[in-house]
């Protein structure tokens, strides 16, 4: 089961900050996985395109073509605002 | 040193921490910056909630410091973050730079806090009495930040 | 809030006593600037003298904070100031600008400090194992208080 | 009486920080002290006379044609330097 982590606005959005999920066959890249996500929430899905939108992947930014799977935690970040 | 908070912290302290631990800077410029009362919807603020993303957070920010370093003739930076649930009144950050000289601690903590606003994982929403807003750095955050670029 | 301090005073104190002061400010830049080791003769410092001209000097000080507030949007200033025998470590300034936005808080500090430097009446010796030497404003510090005429 | 300040390194070429002075007819100014104090110290005068130095008369900062007498304080400073 991959780890999904959404942060900030994203986590409002998906109705949570963490999901557990089985990729299978079909999800072999971030990208995939977000068309998967959108397919259930077309919301979500535009969420997560957003050009603002960081995608990180067992804690290293990634492209959205990185090839992901069920041993990886997958997180969406929005634009962070510290200080 | 940088350090997640997840209570209330003293930037007193934090600053009387750092003079000890750096007792040769002849310089020391520090930044608290505090929770505001009025909230940017408007309204009266009751909760700035700030989340951070545990490991990532501490190495984006430890990004920061090293191109500080790099960049001036510093001695030691210090940061403390809050994260979760603040009060208006409380510190959300502290920023210490300890240099030899006065304009490189000030340069420097000017740079680090110009990135902490735009490049640190934290994401804060404001809960006021009129609402909850998610807050993006402002545009001039981004025009601070884009300063050091030359 | 100006302070000639005849004896150590703590600069934490000093931040804990500002922000318990002005609670509403977003933003605090405090800076602390100490007595170095090393003596400007090359020699290790022993003491660091400093005099003041008591009422002329709380003017001169005054005059630098009153040109800060007018140039930016700041909502309180503090500065303390030792006078008499230093040792090495030991503060000798500090100041606090507190400011809705950082910005204007850090610029108002830096300008402060660059004004102290060439502006504020007070005069220091080091004491050095090499011997006595006054010290006058460095070329730097008059281009820096230069900075702020355009 | 005048109350005469050197700060400094003034009050090393003084020796002393302050010092209590008849100015008598002959000194009606800044100028004319610096002139009697010159006849009896002459590297005292130089000093005094240094471009880089302020005078202060009863805490007010005067050039060096301002009137004095003998109830006045009268305060010699060179280049400051606090922070």
């Amino acid at each position: 089961m991959a780890r999904l982590l959404f942060f900030g606005r994203l986590a409002d959005r998906a109705g949570g900050r963490r999901r557990e999920r089985s990729l299978g066959d079909d999800v072999l890249s971030v990208a995939d996985l977000i068309a998967a996500l959108a397919a259930e929430d077309a919301a979500l899905g535009d969420a997560l395109r957003d050009i603002s939108v960081k995608y990180v992947v067992n804690e290293t930014v990634v492209g959205v073509d990185y090839p992901i799977g069920d041993d990886d935690e997958i997180a969406f970040l929005p634009p962070a605002s510290g200080g | 040193m940088i350090t997640i908070a997840e209570s209330a912290f003293d930037p007193a302290r934090a600053l009387e921490a750092f003079r000890a631990a750096n007792p040769g800077c002849g310089a020391i410029v520090s930044f608290v910056g505090g929770v505001r009362a009025r909230a940017y919807d408007g309204g009266s603020l009751e909760t700035l909630r700030l989340e951070h993303f545990p490991g990532v957070t501490e190495r984006s920010i430890a990004a920061i410091v090293d191109a500080a370093c790099t960049r001036w003739e510093i001695s030691a930076v210090s940061i403390v973050h809050r994260v979760g649930d603040l009060a208006p009144g409380e510190a959300v950050v502290f920023v210490a730079v300890g240099a030899p000289h006065r304009r490189a601690a000030l340069e420097a903590a000017d740079f680090v806090m110009d990135y902490l606003k735009t490049e640190a994982l934290f994401w804060k929403k404001e809960i006021s009495d009129r609402g909850e807003t998610w807050i993006d750095p402002r545009g001039d955050d981004y025009k601070d930040a884009a300063r050091w670029n030359d």
